[in-house]
């Protein structure tokens, strides 16, 4: 087994008020994922397309910690981080059906969600390529003299990657408002960590640029929030960057394409069976009185409706014309 | 073995996985490096098997960091190995292009010619799939801009089979461009398999009214368009570059002496394409022989959308390539 | 501030360095960053001076990363400012490539046009000063390929002058590329310093027989080889592509269809070049037009060696390109 | 002040016996180098000249410590390292004058000296370039079995770039034979160290790879070959490599068009007169009664004479025929 579980102890602390919230916000991402695979299946979806079931609890925690003005950037498997952001269910999955309804109006796909209104930078497919950019958006924040944060995802694969290394330097040096989030899931497609770091604690490359760098448990969403607001506290507190690694899992392939052969059947069944982040979720808010049966039947039904009206939406979503192909290749030229 | 040509189906992936298994058999010194190729079988399945066979020296899998692993492939051509790097894809290989240009093409050169770089480089290239804008370029001609460097584009099964052994062969670094859309694509190779070279442009469909020039991803639906031509009675002569650099020529040239006419196909963005090149070589070895202007039928300038019917949009298709071919026969199609 | 003409001599660096400070003076959001902007002035001395004035927050020296400061100045320009981003040569400007076309070139059409990234990234390109293999290529003419950026190419000291701030007021991102050899050139301006456009071309020089095109570090010895050419009767008009992307064929078109014969100058390796691009479109659009074949002189097709003799036979000269134009109009001179 | 000498406790150990053979060494490149800043403003040599001159005990105490078989990657400062490593001083300066009697044939100059006889493999004027040929060098004499080290140069600026930590990642994943060699002469170009890395302790980088790295002082060349050997013989253990920072300075001015405007100049007295490599070994031998005035001046005589016969030869070499300007693009077509 390569890659073991979180060594973190067990959660203590008693489930936040919003608990509830958290569930469902897992919920939504993960019920969007399982239809988005189905409507892969079904060739409504097309493309690649990577899934994020297993590790909702990161993308839920971490947003919990941001304010409305600050900014995120993400990889190609972020579906989860643009719908909790705010990019509704019907644009999102009008994008992936490559409609004019979607987010980006079709040109983008899966890997390339953007958001102006909700300050959503993607989406980017080259691992590691959106660590500069995350930079860049917070030496604007800090050269204006706004109070923003820019959380900054990404694989533990993008570790290995130079730019990984230049941006957290430029980060560190000049003392920027970044909280780069290290989502560990222990693989980058078929690669487990310890084939492809020879370190593999994470946190002593980030400390080798004096980040301040700490892990957290990705699988304990009141974990990751607790952690993600206070390395948001510390941010906006001027102390530049931070970073914080999320250990999890993804339950799934890396992409529809994926056979998975490179896993330990039984340490996926592990990682599912101990540590999937919504039933512990789910267990903690039923021990806390603060989950039953009808709360939990509604929040999944008000997201099986409004799957249905994304579904509905996207289907229902024009093409772009063909003549607007080069439309937005350059600004000033639009139609 | 014998010499006997006996015959078998396979794709172009077990074509080219094929070609590898072979090499590595038969040169202790050939090996495997990059992104996923081992336990994995790579991004696209075509070392499928292999880590098996060969065991993970030889099978080497690759962190994330395509500008240390084209060096180090660069390091071992340089110190007696005959490494194979897979960038799994070409959009990957710009963090890689610092080592391509300024070490792989150039330290022959700069030297006085005491190295010799004995590197094969395969990517993956090509649109097609929806994979949108940032794993779909088509950058194979615009590598071919880069003296130092031989480039590949194998268009068949036959090449995807044949073209690896001359490559490594090769005493520079060859570059190795498939075509994403033609790994599941099929054929019949004879047993053992032909030697091809990686010199020469072939004509591929003989036709007597025009030249129709396409490499990788592009020759089949320039076949393609050549059918559609023959029903508007144009006999289309359809040439496959199959090496981008250098550039044959003569490969292409004699054809468009005797037909007079020209369609240069590229998925690539039009400006700066490898189809410009091509054209202004007709252009300025074969101008008096034109009977038209060299047509283009290149990829939109657009960063590659993911909605399938934009992307089929900003592609050359047969219809395109026809309605050029027609036009250069004075003729609307 | 008077609107009358003064006039007053001035390096092709110095107005690179005026514009910059005319534009951080008039724009708060405009700042510089790269490697040595700062204490040192500037690879080449361009910002000499104006850390003392700007202060290190918008004179911002980075660490050796161009892949990062690069990506930098998108994530800065996506969110409110107008960075300037200098790369000190463009040999560098490889290890950013992924951020230019990946990133730069298409944040905005993938978004579906969410967003605008009013970046300009200049950079010194091109040989001729003995820098050898890794230092003096010339790739703005490759750059030019990439859809989403434009590309400027300022060959005298009025387009050093007045480029930059039609740049910067661009909503998209523009390479422009300064031509390491014509730093210390000097000329006259007017004052105020007149303004010009990033989207023609300019006949330079009038010419009844002939066009000869030019862009950035060729230009003036295109204009040297008009002189010649002059000597042996030919009238050669002169174009300047001043943008190489996107390409204002309309610009030499006209010329070259008046005319009738063309020669297209580029510093760059010859196969693939930006000359290639503009033969193929005289090609496609003026064929009829033509006496001649289009020639193309260019750099010749290896890493530019040290040695000075080597280096001059490997770049376009006045005298080879005055013999291309002779052959144009039939003569051997 | 921002280059602060050396902490390093004043050296104790005795001069080894051929501690007039170290000072030959230094003397030899640095009297080279100054031929070559002659040269340079007589316009005999032209293009980019960057001078050692300061830093001489890096390359002489390093290159003791390895064999002839072992492979040295260098930077486009790199005339000392190729003198010493047996590049003849007058195929040397051939090359920069760029004629056809150089290690190049006049095609590298200054940036681009190659030997392939005595395995240097550059001379690369692409900071950090160098970093992951040298891991491939490493990776082939491992694969084929060889028990050979390659010792890769680079400046404390090529650290920042991210071809750095990719090659130090590759390097320690797969435990090859490289020795890394930092030249910490504090500046890259006209960028102090602190203005360009967040943490300034470079062995920390090192050490996030998990790659056993330490400081030596670079201007007691004693000490440099002490902790080269030292590293060289855990290398050839197997122990994969190592990174070596040796804290140096240089006397001159980047390359000969800078006007080196940016350091302060009572810093730059300071490391020459109290830091000279040269004048400290000098002194010491004096003192352990290893070198006297008749021995210096039959060096420097020696000296003197071998550089008389290199720009001789330089000069009376021929220049490559023009029409050998293609020749070696590509092998196989050479003249
Ligand atoms: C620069 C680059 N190289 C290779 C790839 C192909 N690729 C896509 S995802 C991936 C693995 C990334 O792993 P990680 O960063 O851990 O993220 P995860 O997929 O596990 O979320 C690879 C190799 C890529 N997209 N970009
Ligand atoms: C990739 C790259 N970027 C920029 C340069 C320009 N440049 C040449 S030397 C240099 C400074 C390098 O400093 P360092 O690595 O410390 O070596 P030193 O010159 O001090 O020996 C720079 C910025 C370059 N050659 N390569
Ligand atoms: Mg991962
Ligand atoms: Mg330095």
């Amino acid at each position: 087994m390569t890659a073991t579980p979180p060594a973190f102890t067990p959660p203590a602390e008693p489930v936040p008020a919003h608990g509830v919230d958290l569930l469902r916000d897992m919920l939504r991402i993960r019920r969007f994922e399982e239809t988005c695979a189905e409507l892969y299946s079904a060739t409504k979806i097309h493309g690649f397309l990577h899934l994020y079931i297993g590790e909702e609890a990161v993308a839920t925690g971490t947003l919990r910690a941001l304010g409305p003005d600050d900014a995120i950037v993400a990889t190609y498997r972020e579906h989860g981080h643009a719908l909790l952001r705010g990019v509704g269910a019907e644009a999102l999955m009008a994008e992936m059906f490559g409609r004019s309804g979607g987010c980006c109006r079709g040109r983008g796909g899966s890997m390339h969600v953007f958001d102006a209104a909700t300050r959503f930078y993607g989406g980017n497919a080259i691992v590691a390529g959106g660590l500069p950019i995350a930079v860049g958006l917070a030496l604007a924040d800090r050269m204006l003299g706004r109070d923003r944060v820019t959380a900054c995802f990404f694989g533990e694969g993008a570790m290995a990657e130079g730019e990984f290394h230049e941006s957290l330097n430029l980060a560190a040096l000049w003392k920027l408002p970044v909280l780069f989030l290290c989502e560990n899931n222990h693989y980058a497609m078929g690669s487990a960590l310890e084939l492809t770091e020879s370190e593999t604690n994470l946190t002593l490359k980030a400390a080798s640029y004096e980040v301040p760098a700490w892990s957290v448990d990705g699988m304990d969403v009141v974990a990751v929030e607790r952690e993600a607001r206070r390395a948001v506290l510390a941010i906006r507190g001027g102390g530049g960057p931070v970073f914080l690694e999320c250990q999890t899992y993804r339950f799934r392939a890396h992409s529809m394409y994926d056979p998975d052969l490179y896993r330990d059947r039984a340490e996926v069944a592990e990682w599912k069976e101990q540590h999937d982040p919504i039933d512990l979720l789910a267990a903690r808010l039923r021990a806390q009185d603060m989950l039953d049966d009808a709360t939990l039947e509604r929040i999944e039904a008000e997201i099986a409706a409004e799957l249905e009206a994304a579904v509905a939406f996207a289907e229902a979503s024009e093409l772009e014309p063909v003549e607007d192909l080069a439309r937005d290749v350059y600004a000033g030229d639009g139609a | 073995m014998s010499t006997e040509a006996a015959s078998g189906m396979l794709t172009y992936r077990d074509a080219v996985r094929e070609a590898m298994c072979e090499a590595m058999r038969a040169d202790e010194r050939v090996f495997l490096m990059g992104e996923d190729v081992g336990r994995y079988g790579g991004g696209f399945g075509v070392s499928k098997g292999m880590l098996a066979e060969f065991g993970p020296e030889r099978i080497r899998d690759t962190p994330l960091s395509e500008s240390a692993f084209t060096g180090a492939g660069i390091g071992a051509a340089l110190n007696g190995m005959r490494p194979i790097v897979e960038i799994m894809t070409v959009n990957f290989s710009l963090l890689a292009l610092d080592q391509i240009m300024n070490n792989a093409a150039t330290l022959r050169h700069m030297s006085g010619g005491q190295f010799e770089i004995p590197l094969v480089i395969r990517m993956c290239t090509g649109g097609g799939r929806q994979l949108a804008a940032q794993h779909s370029h088509s950058l194979e001609g615009w590598y071919a801009h880069i003296p130092g460097i031989k480039v590949l584009v194998p268009a068949t099964i036959a090449d995807a089979r044949g073209m690896l052994a001359p490559a490594l062969a090769d005493p520079n670094p060859v570059l190795i461009f498939e075509h994403g859309s033609l790994y599941n694509t099929q054929g019949e190779l004879p047993s053992p398999p032909p030697a091809v070279d990686i010199e020469h442009a072939a004509v591929v469909r003989a036709g007597e009214d025009v030249t129709l020039i396409a490499y990788g991803g592009m020759l089949a639906r320039t076949i393609e368009a050549a059918e559609l031509l023959a029903a508007h009675d144009v006999g289309a002569e359809v040439v496959d570059l199959r090496v981008l650099r250098p550039l044959d020529d003569a490969g292409f040239l004699s054809s468009a002496r005797r037909t007079h006419r020209a369609v240069v196909v590229d998925e690539g963005w039009r400006s700066g394409s490898l189809a410009a090149e091509v054209s202004a070589r007709i252009t300025e070895q074969a101008f008096y022989d034109l009977d038209a202007p060299v047509e283009r039928v290149c990829g939109a300038e657009v960063p590659t959308p993911y909605a399938a019917h934009l992307e089929q949009a900003a592609t050359p298709q047969a219809a395109t390539i026809a309605a050029a071919a027609l036009r250069t026969v004075g003729r609307d199609g």
